[in-house]
């Protein structure tokens, strides 16, 4: 591996790096050869990050769903055809991907989602709504999950596509949010036609698959420990330390407080990711999103109450492609923080997976589980 | 278990209430019905960009008509006479509908440092709604620290500058505090009102700027008492932005529906409802007993209230869901209504430190 | 009114100054004439509790049981011979009530009970365990809900009855708790023999009667408003300013945030009092034994941690006939204040209830309400 | 929403490893079992009120057979050499345990301060399990004042007082600290030392008095480091008492039902639940993070265990209702330990408050 490395930085010219990085089998090392990795174990991507972090590197806020969403599923479950297909522009950025998952009526309760997929020969033609769905105005391709088949219990109806974002019938519409800003998107599909090589996984396994999408989305959350006092504590921290004047005993307290919380949260994503690299994964994964949302309003909330600051930055109405939490106004974090604890699994939904995946405690009684989903009142 | 431990001794409490009178009920249907023809949350969110985010249509019919204006003026200059109780139900309806009209600015704050300074003809201006006021103080100020400007006082006029002022955009007189206590009387078209981005969108602060203004010295006045009046009057403002953020919730979640159920039968929404619920229950008892101004129960109240819309405008956003980050929603309104009054004239924790010495609870 | 209570005043002796009391209507004004009161209304009674201030009152400890919750039931359900019967002597402190709700099985869901009463003739035969009993052992009667039908849903099968605690089979076990003592006792009841004149209410309606005594014991409990900076909080407060050497900035902002919350507290209870004296019964009563119990265990946490206390004042074996939260060690207090979210209906039902009765939050489905009760899972 | 904020940026954090060794894995299996054979909770609560709360009989078989007694010590004075991580896995199943146990007291305070101060005679003891030793400071004491006890200091011996010291009831030598630095052992046969009804009831304090106490002067120690090495530790005990209390709710709601359902399907205990279970998550990272004894990773540690542990068992005597407010169940235990422990060397408050220069934060 070290030889590819050194090969790769003596050879490749920086306009198609990642193209050549993919190639040789360093994009992510787990994944399978040919297909950007090297069969490897998993760890070892963090040596290969570690030697390239001066290279070249794709870009984390327009490939966040294709990286940490989308390969990980085609990986999982697209044909080899697929995969070859899909791959290597996903990796390099050429193609972005979007997800296409919420809808206005399924937002926790996801698999109750009404985008119909109805098959005619050989493709399927797809009527619906999506929403919440960033980055759908640069999209190549999306991951979707669509029904194709009302009659059985609703998480047995569902089927996963690669959908094609440039077919006649999608249309994006900018969603704006309390921020001022859109950073999401509706989209509404009307009579698209896709494939059924664009199918990933079989017909009415598209739960079981959308799971693998969820479980990358949730890890790659709560994933990234920060540094010790750094983050959105640093900036608090910051503040109070350039500023006397805005000091008070309460203040410290809560400050005080916060910093003890933000510092055992990451000492938890510190020991998570020992124990993913020792091959230990433990279920405390699940519980890192909520720590960091319920931490992230807390202290964006006594930032802006520290700074006693009832202005904002900017409320205009533009597309913005890529959240900066940190670098605009508190005003803009406040806002922005309260959705932490919605998007990528709501905070109560990850409670209940806590709760019943790790804890162990039984599931409340539950009338929608063995219903036909045409039958469900709604 | 049986006989729960005995949790205190009974009191009496003297003759001062904390419930609304008839007159006050009649007060607030007048408002809320006027608000809901006139000044739905939808058409809020609609001026919310504009350049006129105040409704002054909405404000002479509020201000002329229900009369809202002149509430704290006494009679013999064209007011209602009323006590801050009325002021306080009026701005429980005004926070509900988070209304973009200057009550709080001109009706309470000008006005509480027009009748201490006894400046009976702008008063009487203001009680017809042929005028508007605002104090020219940092909205973020709080009662307990010196909030005067450093003003350049010259021969009939002043020069200074002074930020985050709420109200001064629609006020046609500015009430201008120096550092050593005088009030300056500056008509706004002689001064330079800039507003400036806010954090709330539906009481936007501003800039002011006088350059030799001409400017009429109306006396000293006593501004942290002011300030003071006017916290004790937000909490109500509090308590309906509490209760508006609330009952919408509860509508919501009464309708939604997620796993087959409506989401408020899911038993930790509805604990977290509950508990929010009696949160709002004590805040309309601390805003009642705030109205009379007594500086412990204001120090109570703003130190309860604050933090009572804050907290029930974040969980309804929560608990609304993705719908609750959507700018269509009126719901941020709330929210940063709330976010915004919590920084205006002190913060709790500005109030709680007051206690230190109201409740004899030295640091 | 005035003229009974300067004629009671006048002539009463203080041997039987209460059954004087209660023979001249003044006991609760409320009640009908002849027992114990004169069908006024019931705001008045504030003004000859005032009045009657001085004089010998009943024993609030003992009595608590029979006074606030026996006595409304027996007077909204109670035959006149039952009224004629108990009201006197429960009044006078003659005869002591308890009460036989709880059971092992059956706490928060106390309508799936399981103590048994079957008819025999004029009798009823009563079988089972009650439990979380106060006063028990100084008890003449008990207030008690027996299961008289199993074939019927829960809610549908139980009975009221007023039980002879002298009976043969009756009886009474301390049961120590937490903090050393044994302030409440098991009672276990073995073929116990009840005639049916102490049945109270209907046969099968005696759930109906039960919410009328729980109604009244969490109106006693939260329906007491204390002086500005009292009970609990004037505890700490008052070491708080005695031993300046305890003080942090810490503690102080916690005693603070906790001093503005006991405030608002007491002035909803002061508030809830203005409604019922003015007729304006509100909601708001179901939250105040609520609020109270989260206080009070805070409070008596900050105590402990403030004092740096880490002795107890007695942890001996021994029967208490009345509780004092007040008067006993900071220790004390902690720990009992704990049973404060569990005595009289637990936090978790209560919050239930203001969902529900307050604010018409739908229901959770249930499994239990339409099984007959012998059918119910355990 | 499908696209999360960024919320901190990814940092290397060198080799310190917050994991469990297999080592430690071993020890804890064995302590464990040993417990679970030897000193279930029922069997604590049955010692709880005699005169010997603590189980002498057990401690031998611990520190003699396991060896735990000697795990600070070097080998060269008879110990194991370990490091703090062992013994602090030690402390999380003698947390779990509520064990009377005087492994804290003495084989990491005193054991500690011995280390501290090179007594190789003593240590040897100690690690043999032929002697106890207690560190005779009030068991409040805090690392961030002088806790040196007032000493009259004769020739050789010692005259004074020190009240609320833990393990001192079996303790064979006490080791007493001066407020000038100097610590002196003193034979506990020489001492007065009174066992006084204790919040927490399995591990009681007692107080010291010495009337001319025959004493050896062991020279000058660092009874700040000491404490502070304790407190890192401790939160290694109170991590286990968190667990204790966690995992006995879980089975509890499990298995009791009300409403024809386990309590453990109801929603709103399903999740405070998982707040308990991330609140405990994160006290052990913490805890792991503390072993190393750095003054800032202390401080971190016992500001959110000490915290956690009284809130789990808090919330653990909720969930069980009634049946947790009887002095049959043993976790009355655990919320007095919990308790105890949270005022012992430091309350939370303390510990926060260090963090002002620590992490640089000033009031």
């Amino acid at each position: 591996m070290r030889d590819r490395i050194d090969r790769l930085l003596a050879t490749a010219g920086a306009e198609d790096f990642l193209g050549a990085r993919f190639d040789a089998g360093l994009a992510w090392v787990h994944f399978p050869e040919g297909l950007g990795g090297l069969g490897a174990p998993r760890e070892l991507q963090q040596v290969v990050d570690r030697e390239l972090a001066h290279t070249p590197q794709p870009n984390i806020g327009r490939q966040a769903i294709g990286l940490g969403m989308a390969a990980p599923t085609i990986l999982a479950f697209g044909t080899p055809e697929q995969q070859k297909r899909f791959l290597r522009p996903l990796y390099t950025g050429e193609e972005i991907w979007c997800q296409l998952f919420s809808e206005p009526g399924a937002g926790s309760d996801l698999a109750t989602l009404a985008t119909r997929a109805v098959r005619d020969g050989d493709e399927w033609i797809v009527d619906g709504q999506k929403v919440w769905t960033s980055g759908a105005h640069h999209a190549r391709w999306a991951i979707l999950v669509a029904r194709t088949d009302p009659d059985v219990p609703k998480h047995r109806g569902l089927t996963y596509f690669a959908c094609d974002m440039h077919a006649p019938g999608v249309e994006v519409r900018p969603l704006r949010q309390i921020t001022g800003e859109a950073e999401f998107n509706e989209v509404f599909l009307t009579g698209v036609r896709l494939g059924d090589d664009l199918r990933l996984g079989e017909i009415g396994d598209g739960w079981r698959v959308a799971q693998t999408t969820l479980m990358n989305e949730r890890v790659a959350i709560g994933g990234t420990p920060g540094r010790q006092g750094g983050g959105m504590i640093g900036i608090v921290s910051d503040t109070w330390r350039a500023q006397p004047a805005l000091r008070t005993p309460e203040l410290h307290q809560r400050l005080l407080k916060l910093w003890v919380e933000a510092e055992v949260t990451r000492l938890s994503a510190v020991r998570l990711r020992e124990q993913l690299a020792a091959g230990q994964p433990g279920p405390e994964g699940s519980g890192m999103k909520l720590s960091f949302a319920k931490l992230n309003q807390e202290l964006t909330g006594l930032d802006l109450e520290l700074r006693r600051d009832l202005g904002y930055d900017d409320w205009s109405f533009r597309r913005s492609d890529e959240v900066d939490m940190l670098g605009r106004g508190p005003g803009y974090r406040y806002l922005r923080a309260k959705g932490n604890s919605i998007e990528g699994g709501t905070s109560e939904i990850l409670r209940n997976i806590i709760a019943e995946r790790v804890l162990g405690l039984p599931s409340e009684p539950r009338a929608d589980k063995d219903v036909p989903w045409k039958d469900l009142p709604r | 278990m049986n006989q729960p431990a005995a949790l205190g001794t009974v009191h009496d409490e003297g003759a001062r209430s904390l419930l609304y009178t008839e007159v006050e009920e009649e007060l607030r249907t007048a408002v809320r019905a006027l608000l809901a023809d006139r000044c739905p949350p939808s058409s809020v969110l609609r001026r919310a960009e504009t350049a006129e985010v105040h409704d002054l249509d909405l404000w002479k019919t509020l201000s002329r008509e229900i009369g809202v204006a002149g509430l704290l003026v006494p009679e013999e200059y064209g007011g209602a006479g009323a006590s801050a109780r009325e002021a306080a139900v009026v701005l429980e309806e005004l926070g509900r509908g988070v209304t973009p009209a200057p009550f709080f600015t001109s009706s309470v704050l000008a006005t509480r440092t027009l009748l201490d300074l006894g400046e009976r003809d702008l008063l009487r201006e203001l009680a017809a709604g042929e005028k508007t006021a605002a104090l020219a103080v940092p909205f973020a100020a709080t009662p307990y620290r010196a909030a005067g400007v450093p003003l350049e006082i010259g021969d009939g006029t002043v020069t200074g500058r002074v930020a985050g002022v709420a109200g001064a955009d629609v006020a046609d007189v500015l009430l201008v505090p120096s550092a050593d206590g005088a009030v300056f009387a500056v008509e706004a078209r002689h001064a330079a009102v800039t507003t400036q981005p806010s954090l709330d969108l539906t009481r936007p602060i501003a800039t002011v700027s006088l350059a030799s203004a001409p400017a009429r010295n109306l006396g000293a006045c006593d501004l942290g008492a002011v300030l003071r009046f006017g916290a004790g009057l937000l909490a109500s403002e509090q308590l309906g932005v509490a209760e508006w953020c609330l009952d919408t919730t509860l509508s919501h979640v009464r309708e939604r529906r997620q796993f087959a159920r409506p989401i408020g039968s899911f038993q930790a929404l509805k604990h977290r409802l509950a508990d929010l619920w009696l949160d709002v229950v004590r805040a309309r008892a601390a805003a009642r007993n705030a109205c009379a101004g007594a500086p412990l129960a204001v120090a109570v109240a703003q130190a309860w209230n604050a933090g009572v819309a804050v907290h029930v405008a974040e969980e309804a956003l929560q608990l609304h869901g993705g719908i609750g980050m959507t700018w269509e929603h009126p719901l941020h309104l709330y929210l940063k209504r709330a976010k915004a009054t919590e920084i205006a004239l002190g913060t709790p924790g500005d109030h709680r430190a007051a206690l230190a010495s109201l409740a004899d609870l030295p640091g």
